[in-house]
């Protein structure tokens, strides 16, 4: 497999991982959502792989296996089981005006690229023109969390964010040293169990996971 | 030959001591004359001070010793600013003890305690004529440092003695800052020394009187001090704006023909000082405490207009 | 250790901080703790002024670098003339004050802890007397604000009383916002002294050699003066004072409005003609103008006072304000560079500054007194007091005769030098000049002639009549410490005033140290009676022959009219023949002040109401009046009220940016974000 | 050696106290662990105040003068808060808001918080650095939800979601910095390593290095509680146990101004401009006002002095960011002082709501009266936290003061604004809690002495004698971030 290839199909995974943030800021029900993440989850891994036998950087495979189990098994797994366990499968949130928010996701996807426009120019790597995209999802998971009022959502977009800085590492850097990417992967281990936690504190002290109902601490009056 | 000044001082002392009464005996008689009146004779207050003199004094019950301090202050003061306003000869020991400043200060301190004698006994009187006179006071000082400030521009110097000097050179009275400092020296006169248009010496008309409220519970000897001191300070005020503005006559350099002339002009001088002064008070009507705002008000006025004529014009 | 000022001083700070160290430890035995606590603070107070004295004497500098503070900059001393008058100053009111302490404190005995005063008291004079010790900008500020501290816990001594409270947080607010600017200013010159390029910058020295530009020079003025004005108490900031000096015990209250204040008046001088040294006219026009501005209207509002402390408080605005005129006067004779006349003026200045620390230190002892005797500062329910307290009311008498500027007392010699110094204003060059200072010299009038009136109020309504008000039994003569430390402190005003001329020739050093010029030896010209501050057919002022002069001829007449035995008659009061006179027939403090308010109400909000009791009945017979006035200061609503509303404006603004939704914080950052990256 | 000791040591004592629980001995263990992090942090802070700068565990480890003292500072804090959460979690567990599970749990985690950002301090990988920064969110987050109140789980859920996003964002920053690094130094862990990158500083990629300081500056800045960002501090340091407010307010906030701070002085090196220096200016100055003005209309006490931590914060910012010799000692200074002060206050303030059973300032009064120590701890601590002489606070203040009106003149007005309105407002709300009669319902209670004297003599003491060693240390670091 010629580096062009593996080029070609980097991007095409790019395109992917864009599709499916978009995806994800559309959605309502919260079970799909949770599957285009674990979808893109999907496809990060894989453009790890391939950016891994690219760079000949075998370290790579193993941050790729990570990003699988992680991001493709074991997270999706606990939310599911929390969705199912919270009994809040059915609830259908309202999202913020789905045209607007593509518009202004749009708008991010061109900002990233102007901005990484730059490094573009400087980088030598195959993959450095999925920077913007890497860029873009870190913004669309932000604007995911923005948008979104329930608990699983946000948690969801904070993870599709994650995906994006993944991404960026692999694809500007040919990925960051073995040990930040273990110790990344630790810290995002533990956030889940710790947000896990915390749907249950909220859910039997608010009854439900609408975060909206958590506006108590504030200055005006 | 020459003369000791500290004799002169005596002499100037005696004079005041016994020149206050008659002159203002002689004001009295001008003012009965002007207004139809048979005058009583020249010698009427210094025969009213011996008579106060020789009588028992009555205290009110709770006067405490400032109420009977006060008299013997104020004339202390009094006799003491008369030493050293030049009456006949500039050439006093005394004249350096105090320049115009100090010499307004002296009269302040008799004022305060006079005040305060009037608020010791604790009368409704006391008090009312003790507020006024402070209120009048404060009203009456800046006005008569402006007079004095245009005064010393003119002679470079805020001591009497000097101002003599330099005065009676030349015939500054034509000066337009002399002139408007005259002016307003006339008008705080008046309020200084309790004559109508500001208060009635006369009158024991409760609500009218100022002066007299304070001092309204004296008697014998201690109302005989009050009342001298009183007409020394009328005396002393005229001498004062006879020195500054019409110095002439003075003995400047204590020959004995200077010393010999100066108590004609000065008897000249007071005998007309007199007339004017018992024109003001038969021609104007004593007016509401609230009004002398404004009367105090034009005084500094002309005394400013003296002090800025001195830069403009001179 | 030799035995030098240096020596004699740290001394002095050796047993201040020996008090404040084991004050607490004495906490058990409070009658002890105050014997030894004050008398310790005396004899502190005491070497320092002595040290003063001998620095400015001797004419000499003493300069010390203690191994504190910073490293790169340690805490730097220099005892210097200008630094000894104030040690003198502060030295000699502390020692009297802290006599009068020993017997003044005992009535809080069972009241109250008293530990606390102790250690405050001595932290505040240490503090004082650090300020004008201190030659580097960082020392300075650090004792400024000690001082600061220390009288605010002072204020709050009493501390459940809410109007305390109110005090001590409005003091500490403007003090310390003062304190800001004194910071920047000092910032604005150690900066252009080395460019921050280390900590050399911060010393005086360095200040002093640096060569400000105009600008820079004005902005360090601006701000050092508004800073220190905030100290004063000059108008319009003086809103803390007449609040805080009234309620702070009244030993403290003595010294806050005595000497405390007079840091500040040190704080300007040593700036503008130590540190800066050059100057525009215009810096001391504005000086003149703050100086006047204070004078007149402070001693108004102290002619409208009905509370004993808080007339002492406003006059002591008036106070400052005579002598900033008088270094206004200097600052712009100094820029013209009339040597002798700027010399004349900030001597007149500085001995003013003198003065008032006596008397006004007497007076507020005073006041203790009055209020250690019969628990009661509203002089509606004073009066009559002279006959149960003999002593007080004399010596307060005498502060009253020195602060209202009579002869032969001290407070007239420091008026008649600077009306000296304005009526020299003409031998200035600048037409504009030469009219509008005479003018100032006519306010200078009015304030004086206005403070006797306020005065004659305080002494007589509060001294002199009945009692008014309700009469709270037999009133006793105070003890012993307090008289002692009063009449001292009436001797020293009685000195001051008699033997100015020795005072100006020991003060000269700091003259010709500041402006160059000396004018001791034409003062003195005509001979150690005479004070002559130009030349004595200027003008001249002789208070021994004048106190002298009265004393004999008010003798002669007495023994005159005593030689026959005139019978003094008691009898019950005429008053024009009215019958059964009562109590509250007399004046009382808001009747005496009826008719200055009449005419300067306008500068006041005043509120008079009259209420007939009961109403409703034929308005020709009431049963009773009840009449309330209310005199509140205009620069309040002016100035202090806008600021506080808009700052909580501005607050609850502020607090929307808050309002509990996680989205919108997270719109925060991703904005922030967006924002950044396009500024990069 | 000393190092790994003050790594290893906090790791341990978190274990093991996990495994004790909620015994007898579990707050003794608690400080002896301290104890022993804070005697390896001295030995280490010797050695390098002695040889310089070091290198350990194979470059992974670096000290130098700049986070030696932050790792003293830090290991020293954390023993005070353990002496004084000894008294404070007794009495929470008399009143049964806390259980023996929660107990134990608050043990372990303190511990691990310690280590996280004794890691943060001494690593010498930009990744780690990040890492152990997410640590320490994730080890304080569920103490901050510690009492399971609505709003504590509110404002912990908020702590969480937007320091999870800020760091997020840091990550961002790193990659790129990354990204710029490689190029000189070649892929691999050398790339990241303090060392190397400040020695190459110049030749990295101005443009990366920019682009990376705003994603760290915003990403670290919402941990350092920098105005926009903010929101989140206030929540988080009122809902939590004050032990915890303690640290938060004393040493996270502290530890991520350093990472920032080093990023500062890579992208300044690259750059050549004084632009993130600009930025972090502007930062500054509006945490200053928007937290001063913030104050005036505080209810809850510890939400008080969170803002108040806001604008020392914002303080320290604005003065690495106005940069020069003096404003950077001052805001090294400034760093310590204010951590020490502010502890020592959040001790007081945990003392005062236990008397009182509230955190509300309309029911907390009289507690001179009430507790001596409480009271007088909480007024000086206050004065000297706004900058009243002679405490330690002031120095700082008026080194960073007088450079600001010499540098940046125009933003001195703010600034003053700011402090004036901070000090009117703190004093408005804590002069009727400290003087006055103490109400009825006021509970008795024994207060630990030990740490807040301890703070403030040391604070005091900073402010009238700065010993030479600790100048020094101050004058090398300057010397590192110039």
């Amino acid at each position: 497999m010629s580096t062009q290839l593996a080029a070609q199909i980097n991007s095409l995974l790019a395109a992917f991982i864009l599709l499916t943030a978009f995806a994800m800021l559309a959605q309502r029900k919260k079970l799909a959502i949770l599957h285009l993440f674990a979808w893109q989850g999907l496809f990060l891994s894989v453009s790890t792989a391939i950016v891994g036998f690219v760079a000949k950087s075998h370290h790579l495979y193993i941050s790729s296996l990570l990003t699988l189990t992680l991001k493709v098994v074991v997270l999706p797994y606990i939310l599911h089981v929390l969705i199912r366990k919270l009994k809040i499968r059915k609830e259908i949130e309202a999202v913020v005006n789905v045209p607007t928010t593509m518009l202004i996701g749009i708008a991010l996807v061109i900002f990233s690229y102007h901005l990484t426009a730059p490094i573009r120019e400087l980088s030598t790597l195959v993959t450095r023109s999925t920077l913007a995209v890497a860029l873009a999802t870190v913004m669309l998971g932000l604007l995911m969390m923005i948008t979104r009022r329930h608990a699983v959502t946000q948690i969801i977009g904070f993870l599709a964010m994650e995906n994006g800085l993944f991404f960026a590492a692999t694809s500007a850097t040919y990925g960051m040293p073995l040990v930040v990417e273990l110790g990344v992967a630790l810290d995002i281990l533990i956030a889940a169990f710790i947000f896990g936690i915390f749907f249950f504190h909220i859910n039997t002290t608010f009854d439900s996971l609408d975060v909206d109902q958590m506006a108590r601490l504030k200055e005006e009056d | 030959m020459k003369i000791h000044p500290f004799l002169i001082e005596m002499v100037q002392i005696a004079v005041l001591l016994f020149a206050a009464p008659l002159f203002a005996g002689w004001v009295k008689m001008v003012k009965c004359w002007s207004q139809g009146r048979t005058a009583p004779s020249l010698f009427q207050p210094v025969r009213d001070i011996r008579k106060l003199l020789s009588k028992d004094v009555v205290l009110a019950e709770n006067a405490s010793w400032i109420f009977r301090f006060t008299p013997y202050l104020v004339f202390g003061v009094t006799v003491l600013a008369g030493g050293i306003i030049p009456i006949i000869s500039t050439d006093l020991p005394l004249a350096a003890t105090a320049d115009v400043i100090a010499l307004v200060a002296l009269f302040a301190i008799a004022r305060f305690f006079t005040a305060l004698a009037g608020m010791d006994i604790g009368t409704a009187f006391g008090g009312m004529g003790s507020s006024r006179e402070m209120t009048i006071a404060s009203l009456a000082e800046p006005a008569m440092l402006m007079a004095i400030f245009a005064v010393s521009l003119a002679s470079k110097s805020t001591s009497l003695s000097q101002m003599v000097l330099v005065v009676s050179q030349g015939y500054s009275i034509l000066q337009p800052s002399l002139a408007f400092a005259l002016l307003a020296f006339i008008l705080i006169a008046l309020a200084e020394t309790g004559r109508v248009p500001v208060d009635n010496p006369a009158t024991h008309l409760e609500l009218t009187m100022i002066h007299e409220a304070m001092v309204l519970e004296y008697s014998g000897r201690h109302l005989a001090l009050i009342e001298w001191a009183k007409m020394m300070k009328l005396f002393l005020f005229v001498v004062l704006g006879i020195s500054a503005f019409f110095p002439w006559g003075i003995a400047v350099n204590d020959d004995l023909a200077g010393i010999l002339a100066a108590p004609a002009y000065l008897v000249m001088k007071l005998g007309l000082a007199a007339v004017g002064l018992v024109l003001i008070e038969t021609g104007l009507a004593k007016m509401r405490i609230f009004r002398v705002t404004e009367f105090l008000g034009s005084a500094f006025l002309f005394a400013t207009l003296g002090m800025l004529s001195f830069f403009i014009l001179e | 250790m030799n035995f030098s000022p240096g020596s004699i001083l740290s001394a002095s700070f050796l047993l201040l901080l020996f008090l404040v160290l084991s004050a607490p430890f004495l906490r058990a035995k409070q009658r002890l703790l105050i014997a030894i606590g004050f008398s310790i603070t005396a004899v502190a107070s005491l070497l320092a002024a002595f040290a003063g004295f001998w620095t400015l004497a001797g004419g000499v500098t003493y300069q010390l670098v203690l191994p504190l503070g910073l490293p790169d900059l340690p805490f730097h001393i220099r005892l210097d003339s200008l630094a000894g008058f104030f040690l003198v100053v502060i030295g000699l009111l502390a020692f009297f004050v802290s006599i009068y302490s020993i017997g003044y404190v005992k009535g809080f005995l069972g009241q109250r802890p008293v530990t606390s005063l102790v250690v405050f008291y001595a932290l505040f004079i240490a503090g004082m007397l650090l300020v004008v010790l201190s030659d580097d900008a960082f020392l300075f500020l650090v004792s400024w604000e000690i001082m600061a501290a220390s009288t605010y816990f002072l204020v709050l001594f009493e501390d459940e009383r809410p109007e305390n409270r109110r005090a001590a947080f409005l003091y500490l607010v403007v003090a310390h916002v003062g304190a800001i600017a004194i910071l920047l200013s000092f910032g604005i010159m150690a900066g252009l002294a080395t460019g921050f390029s280390g900590f050399e910058g911060y010393t005086f020295d360095a200040m002093r050699k640096t060569v400000l530009p105009s600008g820079w020079a004005a902005a360090a003025f601006l701000l050092a003066f508004f800073g220190f004005s905030a100290k004063a108490g000059v108008i319009p900031l003086h809103a803390w004072l007449p609040e805080a000096h009234p309620v702070a015990p009244s030993n403290v209250s003595a010294l806050m409005s005595g000497v405390m204040l007079k840091t500040a008046i040190y704080g300007i001088v040593r700036v503008v003609f130590d540190i800066i040294g050059s100057f525009p006219w215009w810096w001391g026009s504005l000086v003149l103008v703050f100086g006047l501005l204070s004078a007149v209207i402070g001693i108004l509002f102290a002619v409208m006072q009905q509370d004993l402390k808080k007339l002492l408080a406003y006059s002591s605005v008036k106070n400052i304000g005579i002598i900033l005129i008088s270094i206004g006067l200097a600052m712009i004779f100094s820029s013209y560079q009339l040597k002798p006349l700027a010399a004349l003026a900030l001597l007149a200045g500085l001995y003013h500054a003198l003065n008032h620390a006596m008397y006004k230190g007497l007076l507020f002892m005073g006041a203790g007194a009055v209020i250690h005797a019969t628990h009661e500062r509203n002089m509606e329910n004073l009066g009559g007091l002279i006959r149960f307290l003999p002593w007080t009311s004399v010596l307060f008498l005498i502060g009253c005769i020195s602060i209202s500027s009579l002869p032969p007392f001290n407070g007239f010699v420091s008026e008649w030098l600077t009306f000296q110094a304005f009526l020299l204003s003409p031998s200035l060059n600048t037409p504009i000049l030469k009219l509008l200072i005479p003018l100032g010299a006519a306010l200078l009038a009015l304030s004086s002639a206005l403070a006797a009136a306020a005065f004659v109020k305080a002494f007589g309504i509060t001294f002199l009549g009945h009692r008014r008000g309700p009469d709270q039994g037999r009133v006793h003569e105070v003890n012993w410490p307090m008289r002692i430390g009063m009449t001292m402190a009436a001797i020293s005003c009685l000195m001051l005033g008699v033997l100015p001329t020795y005072v100006i020739k020991w003060m000269d050093p700091i003259a010709e140290k500041l402006t160059g010029a000396t004018i001791a030896h034409s003062a003195s010209g005509f001979g150690w009676m005479w004070l002559t501050p130009i030349a004595h057919e200027r003008a001249s002022y002789s208070a021994p022959v004048a106190f002298a002069g009265i004393l004999v001829v008010v003798i002669v007449t007495y023994v005159l009219l005593h030689t026959r035995p005139g019978a003094i008659r008691r009898a019950p009061l005429w008053d024009c023949g009215f019958e059964k006179i009562t109590d509250r027939m007399q004046y009382t403090a808001a009747s005496f002040s009826m008719p200055l308010r009449r005419i300067f109400g306008f500068l006041f909000a005043v509120h008079e109401e009259v209420k007939q009791a009961p109403p409703g009945r034929h308005p020709a017979f009431p049963e009773s009046f009840t009449y309330q006035l209310r005199v509140r200061d205009r620069f309040w609503g002016w100035l202090y009220k806008p600021v506080i509303d808009a700052s909580f404006w501005v607050s609850r603004m502020v607090g929307r940016l808050q309002q509990g939704r996680i989205q919108v914080y997270l719109i925060y950052s991703f904005v922030t974000i967006i924002v950044l990256l396009l500024f990069v | 050696m000393s190092l790994l000791v003050l790594l290893i040591v906090p790791l341990v004592a978190s274990l093991a106290l996990a495994f004790i629980g909620d015994r007898k001995l579990a707050p003794e263990v608690n400080i002896l662990g301290s104890a022993a992090t804070l005697a390896a942090g001295v030995v280490l802070a010797l050695g390098v105040y002695r040889n310089g700068p070091m290198l350990a565990g194979g470059n992974f480890f670096f000290v130098d003068a700049f986070n030696v003292y932050l790792a003293v500072l830090t290991s020293f804090v954390s023993v005070t808060t353990a002496v004084f959460s000894r008294r404070y979690m007794r009495r929470e567990r008399e009143h049964g808001t806390l259980g023996h599970r929660r107990i134990r749990f608050y043990h372990a985690m303190f511990q691990l918080f310690i280590f996280a950002m004794l890691l943060c301090l001494l690593t010498n990988n930009v990744g780690v650095l990040w890492i152990a920064m997410e640590l320490a969110t994730l080890s304080t987050v569920l103490l901050v939800s510690l009492y399971r109140t609505p709003s504590a789980i509110e404002a912990a859920w908020k702590y969480f979601i937007l320091c999870g996003v800020g760091i997020a964002l840091a990550l961002f920053g790193t990659v790129l910095l990354y990204f710029a690094a490689e190029k000189v130094l070649g892929a691999g862990g050398e790339a990241l390593l303090w060392t190397n990158l400040s020695t190459v500083s110049g030749q990295l990629e101005p443009t990366i290095l920019s682009l990376a300081f705003v994603f760290l500056m915003v990403g670290y800045g919402t941990k350092v509680g920098l105005v926009p960002m903010h929101n989140w501090l206030p929540d988080a340091h009122s809902e939590g146990p004050t032990p915890i407010s303690a640290v938060l307010s004393g040493l996270l906030l502290n530890i991520a101004l350093y990472a920032l701070v080093r990023c500062k002085v890579l992208v300044d090196g690259s750059t050549g401009t004084h632009h993130s220096g600009n930025i972090m200016m502007g930062f500054g100055i509006v945490s200053i006002l928007v937290a001063s003005f913030s104050l005036l209309r505080q209810k809850d006490i510890k939400r008080m002095f969170a803002y108040s931590s806001i604008e020392h914060m914002g303080i320290a910012t604005f003065a690495f960011g106005l940069g020069g010799p003096v404003a950077t000692f001052g805001a090294l200074l400034h760093m310590l002082v204010h951590s020490l002060t502010k502890s020592a206050i959040f001790f007081t303030v945990g003392h005062a709501s236990q008397m009182h059973r509230s955190q509300d300032m309309d029911r907390i009064k009289g507690l001179i009266r009430g507790n001596p120590l409480v009271g007088w701890g909480m007024t000086l601590g206050v004065m000297a936290i706004v900058g009243m002489p002679p405490f330690g606070v002031f120095t700082s203040e008026f080194l960073i003061l007088t450079a600001t009106i010499k540098d940046a003149p125009l933003m001195a007005p703010f600034l003053l604004l700011g402090l004036g309105v901070t000090f009117a407002a703190l004093f408005r709300k804590v002069q009727p809690m400290v003087f006055g009669e103490a109400p009825e319902y006021q509970k008795r209670l024994k207060a630990a002495h030990i740490p807040v004297l301890l703070h403030m003599v040391l604070v005091l003491v900073l402010g009238l004698y700065m010993p030479r060693f600790l100048s020094d240390w101050f004058q090398t670091a300057v010397g590192i971030l110039k």
